[in-house]
């Protein structure tokens, strides 16, 4: 097993945080760049598997594998969100007859 | 009787008498209140004289405390009066002529409905006034003060209902109440620096106080003086109260109430004495005032303004004489002139009941054969307030004049000539009103006994009066003077000292001019009644003195008028475009505010996310970098 | 070795981007699939099995599918869907840019963090994980039912054709 | 821990009893599991079940905070008999759903463990994103619950992020660990990020400044039933949640200062916008986002007393809310599905007693004393002050001057005469319900020792 | 026990009348109870030993928050509680001619200002104060929303939002004074030994003076009040007037002075500037005043200004004048609104315009609209002149200017209440209706009123007697606080 640690310690930590912060940064920009709702909804995921990496990557670093367990948890809980979020889509689908973001503003003032 | 309670009574008859008038009003008819008043009146009189033959001067004054009226921190003022030389002399006054108007008015006032109102009132005003004369400390006398002012702001407007007595009543109060700020605030300093306002005990502490202090006390306390006794600049009240009721003028505004400022001058003479530049203020208010106000008086063709004129220049003359400090001689001209002012008054109230009303003397004339009594009486109170000899007011003006000579002849120039123009316009008045043809329109007819007693009696005072202050030149003793020097220190220490020939040089003089104008005003007055026209039609000058110098069109353009302007500006602009638009724009701010970032809430998603990522990029930054 | 890394990194960067400016839905979906097929590569090299499997399974086998499925049920496919205004969309993208610097501007200096445990390559393992799972999270693992049995029934509830259309 | 357990099973048992079809013994089974709830939560009994130190702590103020909870949602489910009377489907998932998220609430009373809050915050959320869809037909409602969801979620990801930088720095998830980890090493620039994501996320389910733009749309398109439970159990298990997060993870003073300032925006743009609303929900979303402001002041006092003061606050203003809601709900149906705050007009003809309730409700908002509202208010002043935010306490006053302004505004409207007198339909238990909410923000008022 | 029973007699009277609402009697009870009160304090007063301060109700309510429920009373709470319950009978009494709608209410709101007016002058913890202040806006709220006049619903909200300003701000002084104590407690007598630091004292007094600068109001903070006064029913006016001001006066000797001396030394001379500077602007405002309830309102707030200079003088002229200054203010306020009331019934208008020459008609409700006037004008012999008298000589220590000004508003007083009297009873008798004169009801109401004016006016002891000590004894702390 030590090839994999060094292997591991090869790559900087803040490379690993680098580059889970750009995933992050490009799901956010897309969740603002967007009007489809479901590509908003993807954009999120990007981030939370951004959110993710960056937790596996600690993990690893500090050979705890508590890190792991909550990015399992954090899959969970993100299908299930999904799921929930997909059924809201589809009803509104029904209600409004589109998922274009810049439609939903009945609610204002 | 205990002479706490007897100088209780004095000023408690009256007051009751007020009460009782007033609570019994509709039940008392005909004279029945009339006759109250003048009881209550008279019982006053009456134990004024027993206090007064019970009162050694030498003892010093005698102080009845009553109970403690304002009693708090170190302030402690009794409700207690003071019976002494000067508030004896004050109080027969205040007493004495008040009877006699008293009586006067049960048929002066017989025919007027509000008869009952009117006594109580009358009682009520005697009860201040003596008050004030009576009172212990400043701070009685103060009550009194004001509530002289009161009874006189009611009695001028006692005619309600007609406007312009309701305005020269308003008048009076208010430049009253002008005065009254200064006394109140020199009564406050006077407290400030001595810690009491008890004469005896103020008069002992104020040795020690600086000039400056005393300078400015005593000025503020001759500003309320120049208030009530209608000096410039705040005289212009005074001729228009003669709109109350004739007795009232020769009550409150000849003989007694105008003269409270020259008794508080008097009574505060201990620190007069000790501000000499106060007392130079003084002496040239009166001379300007007794000046400009006898100016005036020769041209007024109402009986009454020309008595209320002179009544301003004679206060003048009592001011001059305070101001040269001779306080003896101003008390003597006090009472002397109490005695004819009260008696021209009343006298010419006779004429205008014997009139029915009239008071133009333009359209008198020739009344000395139909109403006898008013016109020999009269003629004495001209003659005493002329100046002709033995009459009281020969006595009472020569001791000022004497004493303006002492301190410059340029003075005594100016005395005397005010004196001869008194002299002109008081028989200018008498000549057209007595003499010569008829010229209204009514029926003259002499008024009853009760009116004429009180004119009799009250002429042979005019007449007499002199004796009570006889000069040494004449064989007397001055003994006014020396009763009074008894009350204050201040009053004792006059300093006149001329030769008895410069005396009789002096008394001739006057005397002789004084002659010479009655024979001019004869001439032009007696038999030819030179009469004026309206005011506006006169030339420049005698217009100017006919429109009493403008003084009332001055003050309404400059403190009426812009009074109400600013009265009006304030509410419009101050309350209307500042307090209330600031307040009210405050909560249209917010308002306004909450409307603008309520447009933040768009509903639109895009834009909520958008902001909530501006907001976390705008916030990490100042997590960040902030501190 | 930390080549792979690089080329992980590359792919799963462009993949990203492609997602959010791929005109298609379909396309972006392509995209986030091989994007998170990328981070699974990651997960290999941090020698996190465990993870790369349920990534694959889950996300690329389950949640992508589902997307795909709603996009194709609510006929979206078409790549002529209407787009942000340009101020918009480069206000997003300025956003988006900030936030990145911001943060890269902090971590600027590196993370020196000490290891809190001594190296040891087996977190990753299942057996470890599953370890850490049912004995530290066994706490956790049974409230999330909790949460899949709200988010089940609320997708049935959402989802279902309502009876009568009254 | 049994409090929790039942809880749990009580959603699920409520979604069998759906089953069955019978609509009437769904809130009475809901409402006796939850009292027996709450009575397992208050004695903390606990008969041989594990506890999880490192995962949830029941303590004394999670106990407090749960019974209350527990307590306004049986109000809310005692409202409800009459509320989803109407409602012909769904009815027993509302009341699993809320329940469910109940649950999620006591987690985050009690957490001391991140992936706790992680996990408390998706369980109180997930179903309300559901709840808020509750009117399936209603287009508001889908735009609510669609809102509600991406905003919600996007928080999330900020959420995790932060956790995730958080967990780098310390290596643990437990609260105590990394209490300690971050007191030996203060200053680390990523601690600080994480703990900044976390604030904003929690700062979000509260509904602060610039993250409240969810509430009022929200608030406004839910059903009343599910606002008057997101307004109160949902606020107050966030504001728990929140503020054990910050007790325990000792507060970098950098995030101090900027939270103050977001508490600053929220105390303004709530007040200031509840100025010109004209719809009652939107005034009381917006009402609930100036409380918020409050609420935040007292959590960065993060004093002793702190927690006390939240509890005492939220309860109270959970209590008045749900008695509004109730009210609204009353008038609204007399004013054919208005929901403008003139439907309050003439409220006082039609129903003296109900009318004077609201007066006293609205004015423990506003905190005018003998309110609950009012003792609130001075407590939050007291810690504020104590705490050194003298400025910021003087801000608050203008801004709870402004609050009094929009609460007097409805209380003019309910007692000033209509020209058609609404006629209210009160069912004995809403009479009931509101008269005790009423009583108890006056009780609470009279005695503070109450409650804390 | 006294003090409970004292609050609690209007309390559950009003609560009696809102549950029961009968409509006859409903003034007759509320009478019968304000008389109840004003029995109840006579009794405290005949037992009061001068001087003392006695707390006989005394428990915790909330210790975390410093609230303890502790009733009390000094020579200053006496006077205060005294004026509340002499003023309110006749506020009630003024309900028989004003036939408003639902009496039971009215009467009710009004009870519950009392009681909690009592409340506020027997308290001796700041918080339990602060309670009854605020609480006390309540029924007036009411009062004003419901039975007031033109644009009620706009200037009530105002009047309560713009009272409440200062409320909140007090709140926050309080919170701030009490956070300083330790154990935390707001009780006067703790709070009055605080000391707080020279520089913060100098902005805690405006955290705590501002809600009484507004309640009395001075100048600026006045904006509110012609408007409230004007558009209130002629009752809510008199309690506005009469006795909630005074609220702000006793609130300044319970909070300001013994708090925050140091405070009130920086900004003494601020304070009395504004003070009366408002007291002029007031005064020379209200001449031009064309409706009689407005320039009772301007007149009131020129009064009031002078009473607050009065107060900041800061020695024992100055503020006890004030203090029995309030207490002749009360009675004037009530009686002048009750003649500003039977006017308007007998014309139907307020308008000074309108009406004119009524003595004719009326003589003797002239009459006692004169006996009423001289209070207002301050002549001595009458209440006010004891109180303005004192308050000159106070101001005089302080500075002769500020002396010069305060008595400058008496001329002004004497300009617009003369000239309002003018042209309201005086000039030529123009009303062709009959209209009946002051009968037996307005005399019953008047006469003690100007009784009352003129026996303190006369003697003055027993109420100097009783502010005499408190205030000495303050002052005194204070002076050894420097």
């Amino acid at each position: 097993m030590e090839p994999v640690v060094t292997a591991i310690r090869q790559v900087p930590l803040e490379h690993y945080v680098a580059l889970s912060f750009i995933l992050f940064s490009i799901g956010l920009t897309g969740a603002l760049f967007r009007r489809n709702t479901i590509i908003i909804l993807m954009c999120l995921e990007l981030m939370f598997n951004s959110v993710n990496l960056l937790l596996t990557a600690f993990s690893a670093h500090h050979s705890d594998p508590g890190g792991q367990v909550f990015v399992f948890f954090t899959m969970l809980v993100a299908a299930a969100e999904v799921t929930v979020g997909l059924a809201i889509l589809v009803m509104m689908k029904r209600n409004v007859d589109s998922v274009d973001i810049n439609q939903l503003n009945r609610l204002k003032g | 009787m205990n002479t706490t309670i007897l100088a209780a009574l004095v000023p408690g008859l009256p007051l009751l008498g007020a009460i009782v008038i007033a609570a019994l009003r509709r039940s008392l008819k005909g004279n029945s209140a009339g006759l109250l008043g003048t009881l209550a009146i008279g019982s006053a009189f009456a134990l004024s004289v027993m206090l007064f033959l019970g009162h050694d001067p030498a003892a010093g004054p005698y102080t009845a405390h009553l109970f403690n009226w304002i009693d708090i921190g170190g302030m402690h003022i009794p409700f207690a009066f003071q019976v002494d030389a000067l508030s004896l002399t004050m109080m027969l006054i205040v007493t004495g002529v008040g009877t006699l108007i008293h009586l006067y008015s049960i048929g002066y006032m017989h025919d007027d409905a509000r008869v009952s109102t009117f006594f109580a009132l009358l009682n009520l005003f005697t009860f201040a006034m003596l008050l004030l004369v009576m009172g212990a400390n400043y701070a009685i006398t103060f009550i009194g003060w004001e509530g002289v002012g009161l009874c006189s702001y009611l009695l001028i407007g006692f005619w309600y209902t007609n406007p312009a007595y309701n305005y020269a009543a308003r008048k009076a109060f208010v430049m009253n109440r002008i005065g009254d700020l200064g006394f109140v605030l020199g009564l406050a300093w006077l407290f400030n620096v001595t810690g009491s306002l008890t004469f005896t005990e103020v008069f002992d502490r104020v040795a020690g106080l600086g000039p400056d202090v005393l300078t400015g006390i005593t000025l503020l306390l001759f500003v309320g003086a120049i208030g009530k006794s209608a000096q410039l600049p705040l005289f212009t009240w005074l001729p228009d109260a003669m709109a109350g009721p004739t007795p009232v003028s020769a009550l409150i505004h000849a003989a007694t109430m105008v003269t409270a400022g020259i008794y508080l001058i008097v009574r505060s003479s201990v620190l007069f004495e000790l501000a000499p530049f106060t007392q130079d203020v003084v002496l040239y208010t009166g001379l300007v005032t007794a000046l400009v106000a006898a100016t005036i008086g020769v041209f007024q063709n109402d009986i009454k303004k020309v008595l209320a004129y002179s009544t301003v220049s004679q206060l003048g003359y009592m001011f001059v004489a305070l101001g040269l400090g001779a306080y003896s001689a101003g008390m003597f001209h006090v009472t002397t002139h109490a005695f004819f002012k009260a008696l021209l008054f009343l006298g010419a109230g006779s004429v205008i009941h014997a009139l029915g009303g009239e008071q133009d003397i333009r359209r008198m004339g020739g009344l000395k054969g139909a109403i006898k009594v008013t016109h020999l009486t009269f003629l004495l109170g001209t003659l005493a307030i002329a100046g002709i000899p033995p009459f009281s007011g020969f006595f009472s003006k020569d001791a000022i004049l004497a004493n303006a000579f002492d301190r410059s002849p340029v003075l005594y120039a100016l005395l005397l000539g005010g004196a001869l123009i008194t002299t002109f316009y008081m028989f200018r008045l008498y000549f057209l009103t007595f003499w010569g043809a008829y010229r209204g329109d009514k029926h003259p007819h002499e008024s009853p006994a009760v009116m004429t007693v009180p004119l009799l009696v009250l002429a042979v005072l005019s007449v007499v009066g002199g004796l009570l202050n006889l000069p040494h030149v004449f064989g007397g003793h001055e003994p006014m003077k020396h009763f009074l020097a008894h009350a204050a220190d201040g009053i004792g220490a006059e300093r006149l000292h001329l030769e008895a020939s410069t005396e009789w040089m002096l008394m001739g003089l006057s005397t002789a001019l004084v002659v010479l104008v009655i024979a001019l005003a004869h001439g032009r007055f007696a038999k030819k009644a030179t009469l004026d026209p309206e005011a506006d039609e006169l030339p420049f000058l005698p217009r100017l003195l006919a429109r009493k110098w403008y003084l009332d069109e001055l003050y309404e353009r400059l403190f009426e008028k812009p009074y109400g302007w600013l009265s009006t500006m304030f509410h419009r602009v101050g309350e209307g475009w500042v307090m209330v638009p600031l307040m009210n724009g405050a909560g249209r701010l917010t308002q306004r505010a909450g409307q603008v970032l309520r447009l933040a809430q768009t509903g639109n998603m895009s834009f909520y996310l958008f902001a909530m990522v501006a907001g976390i990029v705008v916030f990490l930054l100042m997590t960040l970098y902030g501190r | 070795m930390q080549y792979l890394f690089y080329l992980f990194a590359a792919i799963s960067v462009l993949s990203g981007l492609f997602v959010v400016t791929a005109r298609n839905p379909v396309n972006s979906v392509i995209a986030l699939i091989v994007c998170f097929l990328s981070i699974a590569g990651h997960y290999i090299l941090l020698n996190a099995q465990f993870l790369a499997m349920v990534q694959v399974i889950v996300y690329t086998g389950a949640i992508m599918v589902l997307f795909l499925f709603v996009i194709m049920l609510l006929n979206l496919n078409n790549s002529t869907e209407p787009q942000k205004t340009l101020l918009t969309r480069i206000a997003a993208v300025v956003a988006g840019g900030v936030f990145l610097l911001t943060l890269l501007a902090a971590t600027r200096q590196g993370v020196e963090i000490a290891a809190a445990n001594p190296a040891d390559a087996s977190v990753g393992l299942v057996s470890h994980v599953g370890m850490a799972l049912f004995k530290d999270f066994l706490l956790p693992f049974e409230v999330s039912s909790v949460l899949f049995l709200s988010a089940m029934v609320g997708a049935l509830m959402l989802g279902k054709k309502e009876k009568v259309a009254a | 821990m049994s409090a929790l357990i039942l809880t749990s099973v009580l959603g699920v048992v409520l979604l069998y009893l759906g089953l069955s079809g019978n609509k009437s013994i769904l809130a009475p089974t809901a409402i006796v599991g939850l009292v027996a709830a709450g009575v397992m939560s208050w004695t903390g009994w606990n008969p041989g079940l594990m506890e999880f130190p490192t995962m949830l702590k029941f303590d004394q103020m999670s106990t407090l905070f749960n019974c209350a909870m527990i307590a306004v949602t049986v109000l809310l489910f005692l409202f409800g008999i009459d509320y989803y009377r109407r409602m012909e489907e769904n009815v027993a998932e509302h009341y699993a759903l809320m329940v469910f998220s109940l649950t999620g609430a006591l987690i985050l009373t009690s957490y001391t463990n991140l992936l706790m809050l992680f996990l408390g915050i998706e369980i109180l959320s997930i179903p309300l994103y559901i709840l808020a869809g509750g009117k399936k037909r209603s287009y508001r409602s889908s735009e609510a619950s669609f809102k509600y969801f991406l905003l919600g979620s996007f928080a999330t990801a900020f959420f995790l992020m932060g956790i995730a930088l958080i967990y780098g720095v310390t290596a643990s998830f437990d609260l105590a660990v990394i209490g300690q980890k971050v007191q030996a090493a203060p200053n680390n620039v990523l601690f600080l990020l994480g703990a900044f994501f976390v604030s904003i996320a929690l700062s979000f389910k509260v509904g602060a400044v610039p993250f409240h733009f969810w509430s009022p749309d929200v608030y406004e398109g839910a059903p009343t039933l599910v606002t008057a439970f997101m307004a109160t159990v949902v606020k107050t298990a966030a504001f728990a949640g929140f503020y054990r997060f910050l007790q325990m993870t000792a507060m970098p003073p950098a995030l101090s200062d900027t939270l103050l300032v977001i508490t600053i925006l929220t105390l303004f743009l709530g007040n200031v916008v509840a100025m010109r609303q004209s719809q009652f929900k939107r005034l009381m979303a917006y009402s609930s986002i100036a409380h918020t402001g409050f609420l935040l002041m007292a959590v960065l006092a993060n004093s002793a007393m702190s927690w006390s003061t939240l509890f005492y606050y939220t309860f109270t203003y959970a209590l008045a809310t749900v008695g509004l809601f109730i009210v609204l709900t009353l008038a609204k149906r007399a004013a054919n599905g208005n929901e403008a705050i003139v439907i309050f007009r003439g409220l006082f003809r039609a129903n003296p007693w109900l009318a004077l309730v609201t007066m006293l409700l609205l004015l423990s908002l506003a905190g005018i004393p003998l309110t609950a509202g009012f003792v609130a208010k001075y407590q939050v002043f007291m810690l504020a002050i104590g705490a050194g935010f003298i400025k910021t306490a003087v801000f608050a006053v203008f801004m709870a001057l402004v609050g009094i302004y929009y609460y007097v505004l409805v209380i003019r409207e309910a007692f000033t005469p209509a020209e058609e007198t609404p006629v209210l339909v009160v069912s004995p238990i809403n009479w009931l319900v509101v008269s005790a909410c009423g009583v108890a923000v006056v009780a609470f008022a009279l005695w503070p020792v109450l409650v804390g | 026990m006294v003090l409970l029973a004292l609050l609690l007699i209007p309390f559950l009277t009003a609560l009696a009348l809102m549950l029961a609402r009968p409509t006859n009697t409903a003034r007759h009870i509320a009478l019968g109870s304000t008389i109840a009160s004003l029995g109840l304090v006579a009794l405290i007063w005949w037992s009061y030993v001068p001087g003392q301060t006695w707390v006989p109700v005394k428990f915790d309510w909330a210790p975390t928050l410093g609230l303890t429920f502790s009733l009390g009373y000094d020579g200053v709470s006496l006077l205060m509680l005294l004026l509340t319950a002499l003023v309110f009978p006749f506020i009630i009494a003024a309900g028989y001619r004003q036939n408003l709608q639902h009496p039971s209410m009215v009467n009710a709101l009004l009870l519950f200002t009392q009681s909690f007016l009592f409340g506020v002058f027997t308290a001796q913890n700041a918080f339990l104060f602060y309670i009854f202040y605020e609480l006390s806006l309540v029924p007036v709220f009411f009062l004003l929303l419901y039975w007031g006049g033109e644009r009620r619903r706009a200037i009530t909200v105002r009047f309560f939002i713009y009272t409440l300003l200062g409320g909140l701000m007090l709140l926050f002084g309080l919170a701030y004074c009490v956070t300083q104590t330790a154990p935390i407690s707001a009780d006067f007598a703790v709070l009055h030994a605080l000391r707080i630091p020279a520089d913060t004292q100098v902005w805690l007094f405006w955290a705590l003076f501002l809600a009484f600068a507004i309640k009395l109001p001075i100048f600026p903070f006045h904006s509110w009040q012609p408007d409230t006064y004007t558009m209130a029913p002629l009752q809510g006016t008199m309690v506005l007037g009469g006795v909630m001001l005074k609220m702000g006066l006793y609130g300044v000797l319970k909070f300001v002075f013994p708090i925050v001396p140091f405070g009130v030394e920086h900004w003494r001379d601020t304070v009395i500037w504004l003070s009366i500077i408002g007291a002029l602007y007031a005064g020379i405002i209200a001449f031009r005043q064309q409706d009689l309830k407005r320039l009772v309102a301007y007149s009131s707030l020129s009064h009031v200004g002078l009473l607050c200079a009065g107060l900041f003088a800061w020695n024992v002229y100055g503020t006890g004048g004030a203090l029995y200054q309030s207490f002749a203010h009360a009675v004037l306020v009530v009686s002048m609104l009750y003649i500003v009331g039977a006017l308007k019934e007998r014309t139907g208008t307020s308008e000074l315009g309108a009406m004119g020459g009524l003595k004719g008609k009326a003589p003797r409700l002239a009459a006692l609209f004169f006996l009423v006037m001289i209070n207002a004008v301050a002549l001595p012999l009458t209440q006010s002149f004891v109180g303005e008298w004192l308050m000159f000589n106070g101001l005089w220590q302080v500075d002769g200017w500020m002396a010069f000004a305060a008595v400058a508003t008496i001329i002004l007083g004497a300009v617009y209440m003369l000239y309002a009297y003018q042209r309201a009873m005086l000039g030529p008798d123009r009303w062709k209706m009959e209209m009946p004169d002051a009968g037996r009801n307005d005399h019953l109401y008047l006469v003690p009123l100007i009784a009352i004016t003129l026996v303190l006016g006369l003697y003055p002891a027993p109420i100097l007697d009783l502010v005499n000590g408190p205030v000495q004894q303050m002052l005194s702390t204070l002076t050894a606080l420097n």
